[in-house]
């Protein structure tokens, strides 16, 4: 008895052991004077990440944790709890402008300046050295990094089912209803996406209200809202009803089961480079106001009480530099907010991706909208404010109007709460953004 | 509770009780030494479980600057996920709770006939217990996904082209019969091994009697099984059903938001919305649901020899 | 047949019927997990793994932070372990040996807190771990898997000093030991056994446990918290791969302890 | 070795309840072997837990070779204790079992050894040392306990039933074993039985227990021979005593009772009873037997026939009456046979109301 109780301790020991050597040890070892860490509201999917440590740190000059944030509100508060308390623990932030501008109304941002003139020479466009002012005068608080933005994959096989007239590179939003319509009557299925369990709003705040009511927060529940809503609704009847479990739609593209999906490109270009010869990647659709499009600009930063600035610093120098620019445009699907030379052998589905990206900033009456300033905390808050809209109106089936008004009171509430002024495509305002 | 019980210790083959020994007065020393060995575990109990509690409460009637509101619960009650929230913590619970006790009975009973095997049987059987809940909806969705494993046998039996969208909003009936499924095939082993306990316990002789009495085999399942069984039935009752109204890994796993529970809403409102407040709302409704769900078990689920000790 | 060989025959079908239901889609995850990454886009998906590979698995296990996560949940297990052994083991031993006043009412408190809610106590727990420096930290999570531990250690330990007869510990007594003396040469070395059961059920629970490490941890998260959080920006196969690597150690685990559950549960409702 | 006084204790274990063991005193000599008779409940195994230390008293003294233990734990009183379930270390060997008492005292390496294998071979487990409890069989456990006793040389052997886990057969073997074992180390040793028959082939003296007090100690024979109760004689020996119910009659400066049919001459001490109820006493083997009419004898029935092997063991009623009576087995016994039956005179123990022994007196 006591031998084979003996064993069986051994057994479990064993199998413990087992479990930590199994561990798998930590890439790179991090030298302690060196080491920079860098949180990000961006490349945080786990596929995207992997290639960012792999592949654009490659040959940084500094050892480099990468630490991607769950969500942009998460990120406020972790930084501003970090410097606050004065144990920042990240070198560099990455992330989107709109990450930044709360965080630099709250001063917790190191002014960059000095950075910024240096790396002048890298090309920024002028329209992005002003956004990295937020607000301020004369003080840049972030050095533009990636821009990206988010159109439609489309599978050739929806492209003989497309309405008569309408070209697949110049969509309108009634023509995107007649394709699924089209596609859904000749084979039964409905073959549209949409990431409701992803980034769904950034679809409501830059392409829908804006191409139906060029607004966000102002035209919320508006005629021209309500004529959006029911264009959707309509949509939405031949979208494939798992889009509400999708988080990213380059997987249901690839696994066939929708053929037209938007989404982010970089969360698109899996897709389009795997399967390209029957993927392409086309603008979003127009609307009766134009065409709404978002474009992210992303931008590297350093909090206030940071440690190691001068490797931080190198380290953006290095994120900056044309070959990382590039690889990320490669790997990443994000273009350069440099002036880094494109190459001509792009893999297609990068290719295509930048066709459709070109074509959608030149469409004659595009509207570029930005992601939602200004919120800070209330980011999360206010973009459920749209995702229960669309639940609301698209699942429930609530009438449109009453369904507005009422999250329509929930956002004005959040919008004064944060005291965040109308962003473009709004028209400017002088206290909290009116909610109309 | 008897002072002595004998239980499958390690080395229960070889020991013999002695008869009843009645409890033992000891030495002034030894009246207190079972309150000093049980101090350290109440007072971390009281300090990880009942003050929690208490800040719970606290939390969800915690408006800004540190007062008092109501308004956290208006908040809640209002959101358009909240009723049907409820509803589908409830629905979900009252589905369950009837199959799966069905099915542990089943397999208590199954392994406690002794048949060969009964090892491995019971091995096999307790393996779902060793996955949280977490893994228990990764592994369904690999299964139900529309190009999961299920759609795949049903293309390949020719019954199914593109396969069925089971986790679709739209087809709440599917929705809720993949994450029962999923939910009995994680928790039944626990019942089970509650009332397998509660049914070693009962001593042979009872059931055997009746056979010999020509008691059928539903007869005596009926008459003397499920009688002695009642206080492990209660354990396995509370246990699960509270359980059941905390369900949230598996469904978040499976289908997402597209089956909203009270868990998982609490869950999203801390972490996702990042308001401490409302998500103690949801947790103060999942503690009344429990509580009511605990008393209505403690009425209900009562043996006559015990409501005769109540009044000894 | 015979009637008799019928009603044998039924009771296996019934049990390999179980059986299967429970083991299939333990095959099917593991499946799913050994193919090559993009197999899962696969449809339909073959119900033998065509290509082995385990390509899934080490992208899983070397993606940064599942290391992290990886050693966290052991650390948390193991801290787990530990102070709900030290503080259970002797209430276990005080409900086994002693009749006391107050013990029945104890026992039930004891249990009522195993089903309370964690969902409740993770919340507050969380506000307060800020301020105690405890929050996103292995002992803060290692400590809440206790409270929701400790109650079920109580509950075997009891169950295995139940099993040590009195007459052992009090025959060393009168071979020259204290009392105290008497536990650590006889009853303890007795119980090892079931208290290391104790431990592993212990150890499972908080490998499994992601309801309360998800809200307690912020970049430190344990294994199952990653998983979760990383749900809606993960690739299936990621999940595919987490589940395997969740499930494996607590399957081995449970192989040791299960004898040890039926007597513990079964005690539960004594 | 050494002698133990009792003195008035008593042992309540919960408030309320009547006492286990009440205002006991009993003295037991330097190397006697005292056995602790009674029924189960009373009270013999709380005495002997008293004696070994395992219960505190609630009042009264214990001292054993004159050094007062009432307030001494276990170790320190120089006992060892055989238990009932033999108490087996079971992750021990044999040997680690029968020298732990001698770690304990930290007695060297060498004489452990020495003295556990003296011990072991005692009783007959020399080749067992290293064996485990779960290897052994019931008896070799036993011999376990007993040896894990015998090898720390106690002032005061104490055994709780120390056979009774045993088979029929094992026992009677085991019972001669030990009654050689004890007389042979010469140790003062309480022995605790329900068993009647060990208890009069085992010990010097018996005493009788009965919901906490000692009834009767003596020699046994003398406890079987003139019990001090109707108890006790119905307890001790097999079949129990035939209690015959009569009543007193005194004239002519006789006394007699009449126990159907036959006038019996009653002692001198039964005179006071007159008019009274008196209880009759007689073994089964202190009657005589006739199957055909005998003067001076009591007619009498035969309802069973027994046959035990040696004898005969019959049930016979005497008027309303039944007792049991051993006769020779050539006795030619049929039920409903009618007999003459007559007691020895001088077997004759006479009982009052209460039960108590009024003659012959002790």
């Amino acid at each position: 008895m006591t031998k084979l109780w003996l064993s069986r301790v051994a057994i479990v020991i064993g199998v413990v052991a087992l479990l930590l050597a199994s561990i798998p040890r930590d890439a790179t070892p991090a030298g302690a004077d060196t080491a920079v860490t860098i949180y990000s509201t961006q490349f945080t999917p786990v596929d995207e990440a992997t290639t960012f440590r792999n592949v654009i740190l490659a040959n940084s000059p500094a050892s480099v944790s990468f630490v991607p944030a769950a969500d942009s509100s998460t990120y406020f508060t972790q930084v501003e709890s970090q410097v606050k308390s004065n144990k920042v623990q990240f070198n560099v932030l990455a992330g989107l402008q709109s990450d930044f501008e709360p965080l630099a109304a709250d001063g917790m941002l190191q002014d960059l300046t000095p950075l910024m003139n240096k790396l002048k020479k890298r090309g920024f466009p002028q329209s992005f050295i002003n956004l990295s002012k937020l607000g301020s005068k004369n003080k840049h608080y972030f050095i533009p990094w990636i821009t990206a933005t988010y159109v439609l994959g489309v599978n050739r096989r929806a492209l003989p089912y497309l309405p008569k007239g309408a070209k697949v590179n110049k969509l309108t939003y009634d023509q995107l209803v007649a394709w699924g319509q089209n596609i859904k009557k000749k084979t039964g299925r409905a073959m549209i996406g949409f990431p409701v369990a992803g980034l769904i709003h950034r679809f409501m705040q830059g392409y829908l209200y804006p191409s139906y009511t060029k607004g966000v927060v102002r035209t919320f529940k508006s005629k021209s809202a309500v004529k959006a809503w029911q264009m959707m609704k309509k949509l939405w009847a031949v979208t494939n009803p798992q889009s509400t479990s999708y988080s990213f739609m380059q997987d249901p593209l690839l696994s066939g089961e929708v053929w037209i999906a938007w989404d982010h490109v970089a969360r698109l270009i899996n897709a389009a480079s795997q399967d390209a010869n029957d993927m392409v990647l086309v603008p979003a659709p127009r609307g009766p106001r134009g065409l709404g499009y978002m474009v992210v600009l992303g931008g590297l930063a350093i909090p206030k009480g940071a440690a190691n600035k001068a490797a931080a610093e190198k380290v953006i120098d290095y994120l900056t530099q044309n070959t990382q620019e590039i690889n990320i445009l490669k790997r990443l699907a994000f273009f350069p907010a440099t002036r880094a030379p494109i190459p001509a052998t792009l893999d297609t589905g990068t290719w295509t991706e930048s066709l459709a990206v070109k074509a959608q900033q030149n469409a004659k009456g595009s509207i570029p909208a930005l992601v939602p300033v200004g919120l800070g905390a209330q980011n999360a808050a206010f973009n459920k404010v749209y995702l229960d809209t669309w639940n609301r109106i698209l699942i429930q089936n609530q009438p449109i109007q009453s369904v507005l008004n009422d999250e329509g009171s929930i956002m004005a509430g959040l919008v004064q709460q944060a005291g965040a002024k109308c962003w473009y495509p709004d028209k400017p305002s002088k206290g909290p953004c009116p909610v109309g | 509770m008897s002072s002595r019980v004998e239980t499958a210790g390690a080395w229960g083959e070889e020991v013999t009780s002695s008869p009843s020994v009645p409890s033992r007065r000891r030495p002034r020393v030894e009246a207190v030494a079972p309150y000093l060995l049980l101090a350290p575990s109440v007072f971390f109990l009281s300090v990880f479980v009942v003050w929690p509690a208490i800040q719970a409460i606290h939390l969800a009637f915690e408006g800004p600057n540190n007062t008092l509101t109501s308004y956290n619960f208006y908040q809640m009650t209002h959101e358009y996920t909240f009723w049907p929230s409820v509803k589908n913590t409830l629905i979900f619970m009252v589905s369950i709770i009837p199959l799966e006790f069905c099915l542990a009975f089943s397999m208590a009973l199954i392994i406690n006939t002794g048949l060969r095997g009964q090892q491995f049987f019971l091995y096999v059987w307790t393996i779902p217990l060793a996955i949280s809940d977490l893994a228990a909806g990764i592994v369904w969705l690999s299964i139900y996904t529309q190009n999961g494993y299920f759609n795949s046998i049903l293309h390949d039996l020719g019954l199914s082209q593109y396969g069925y969208q089971f986790l679709s909003y739209q087809n709440t009936f599917s929705l809720f019969a993949v994450c029962v499924v999923a939910e009995i095939w994680r928790s039944t082993s626990l019942v089970m091994l509650i009332l397998l306990g509660g049914l070693q316990g009962i001593p042979r002789e009872f059931g055997e009697a009746a056979d010999v009495f020509g008691a059928t085999f539903w007869q005596r399942l009926w008459r003397i099984t499920l009688p002695l069984l009642k206080p492990s039935i209660r354990v396995a009752l509370i246990l699960r059903t509270i359980f059941a109204i905390q369900v949230f890994a598996v469904i978040l796993a499976l289908v997402g938001s597209n089956l909203p529970v009270l868990g998982a809403q609490a869950y999203n409102w801390y972490h996702s919305y990042q308001n401490p407040n409302i998500a103690a709302a949801y947790s103060i409704v999942i503690l009344v649901l429990s509580v009511l769900t605990t008393a209505f078990y403690l009425t209900v689920v009562r043996n006559k020899a015990e409501i005769a000790g109540a009044t000894r | 047949m015979s009637r008799h060989g019928l009603r044998l025959a039924l009771l296996y079908a019934a049990a390999l019927l179980i059986t299967l239901f429970l083991l299939i889609p333990v095959y099917f995850i593991f499946a799913a997990s050994i193919g090559p990454q993009n197999s899962v886009y696969d449809f339909p998906k073959p119900l033998v793994p065509q290509n082995l590979s385990f390509d899934t698995l080490s992208f899983f296990l070397h993606y940064q932070g599942v290391p992290e996560a990886f050693k966290m949940s052991v650390e948390v297990g193991i801290i787990a372990v530990a102070v709900s052994l030290i503080l259970g083991a002797p209430a276990g031993y005080a409900i086994a040996r002693y009749t006391f006043p107050g013990k029945n009412v104890l026992q039930l408190i004891v249990l009522a807190t195993r089903s309370f809610p964690v969902i409740i106590l993770s919340i507050p727990l969380a506000v307060t771990f800020l301020s105690w420096n405890l929050y996103d930290t292995a002992p803060g999570v290692g400590l809440v898997h206790t409270a929701m531990g400790l109650p079920v250690t109580i509950l075997i330990t009891a169950a295995v000093f139940y099993g040590v007869p009195v007459d052992l510990e009090e025959a060393a007594t009168t071979l020259g030991c204290t009392r105290i003396g008497a536990f650590f040469r006889i009853s303890l070395p007795m119980a090892l056994p079931g208290l290391a059961a104790a431990a592993l059920f212990t150890f499972v629970g908080s490998w499994n446990e992601v309801f309360a490490a998800s809200i307690l941890t912020l970049q430190n998260h344990t294994l199952p918290a990653l998983v979760l959080t990383s749900l809606n920006i993960a690739p299936l196969q990621f999940s595919f791969a987490a589940a395997v690597i969740l499930i494996v150690p607590s399957m081995v685990f449970i192989f040791f302890i299960r004898r040890y559950l039926v007597a513990g549960w079964g005690q539960v409702t004594k | 070795m050494a002698d133990i006084q009792i003195q008035q204790i008593r042992k309540t274990y919960a408030r309320g309840q009547e006492p286990a063991v009440r205002d006991v005193d009993l003295t037991v000599r330097d190397g006697e072997f005292m056995v602790l008779l009674g029924p189960s409940g009373c009270g013999k195994t709380t005495l002997l837990r008293l004696l070994a230390g395992l219960e505190r008293p609630d009042s009264g003294r214990i001292a054993i070779g004159g050094t007062d233990v009432t307030d001494l734990p276990p170790r320190k009183r120089q006992i060892a204790m055989v238990f009932q379930s033999y108490a087996i270390f079971p992750h021990m060997s044999v040997f680690q079992n029968i020298g732990f008492g001698l770690r304990m005292q930290h007695v060297s390496r060498s004489e452990i050894q020495q003295r556990v294998h003296h011990a072991a071979e005692l009783v007959q487990l020399g080749d067992f040392l290293q064996r485990y409890p779960s290897q052994l069989s019931g008896g070799q456990r036993q011999r376990v306990a007993v040896a894990r006793a015998i090898v720390m040389q106690p002032a005061v052997l104490l055994m709780d039933e120390p056979l009774s886990n045993l088979d029929a057969l094992l026992r009677l073997q085991f019972r001669a074993e030990l009654k050689k074992l004890v007389a042979e180390l010469n140790t003062t040793t309480i022995y605790v039985t329900h068993d009647q028959v060990e208890a009069l082939s085992l010990g010097d003296r018996i005493a009788v227990m009965r919901s906490g007090s000692i009834i009767q100690v003596g020699a046994p024979m003398d406890v079987y021979d003139m019990p001090a109760t109707t108890f006790v004689g119905g307890f001790i020996g097999m079949p129990p005593m035939n209690f015959l119910d009569a009543t007193v009659v005194s004239a002519n400066g006789h006394t007699t009772v009449d126990l159907g049919g036959q006038p019996l001459d009653a002692p001198d001490a039964v005179r006071d009873l007159a008019g009274g109820d008196v209880t009759v006493g007689i073994r089964a083997e202190s009657i005589d037997v006739w199957d055909q009419q005998e003067p001076s004898t009591m007619p009498a029935r035969i309802e069973v026939v027994e046959p035990l092997g040696a004898d005969l063991l019959l049930t016979v009623s005497v008027g309303r009456q039944q007792l049991k009576l051993l006769t020779r087995n050539d006795f030619p016994a049929r039920p409903n046979m009618p007999i003459s039956i007559r007691p020895q005179q001088d077997k004759l123990r006479w009982f009052d109301a209460a039960g108590e022994r009024v003659a012959p007196a002790g």
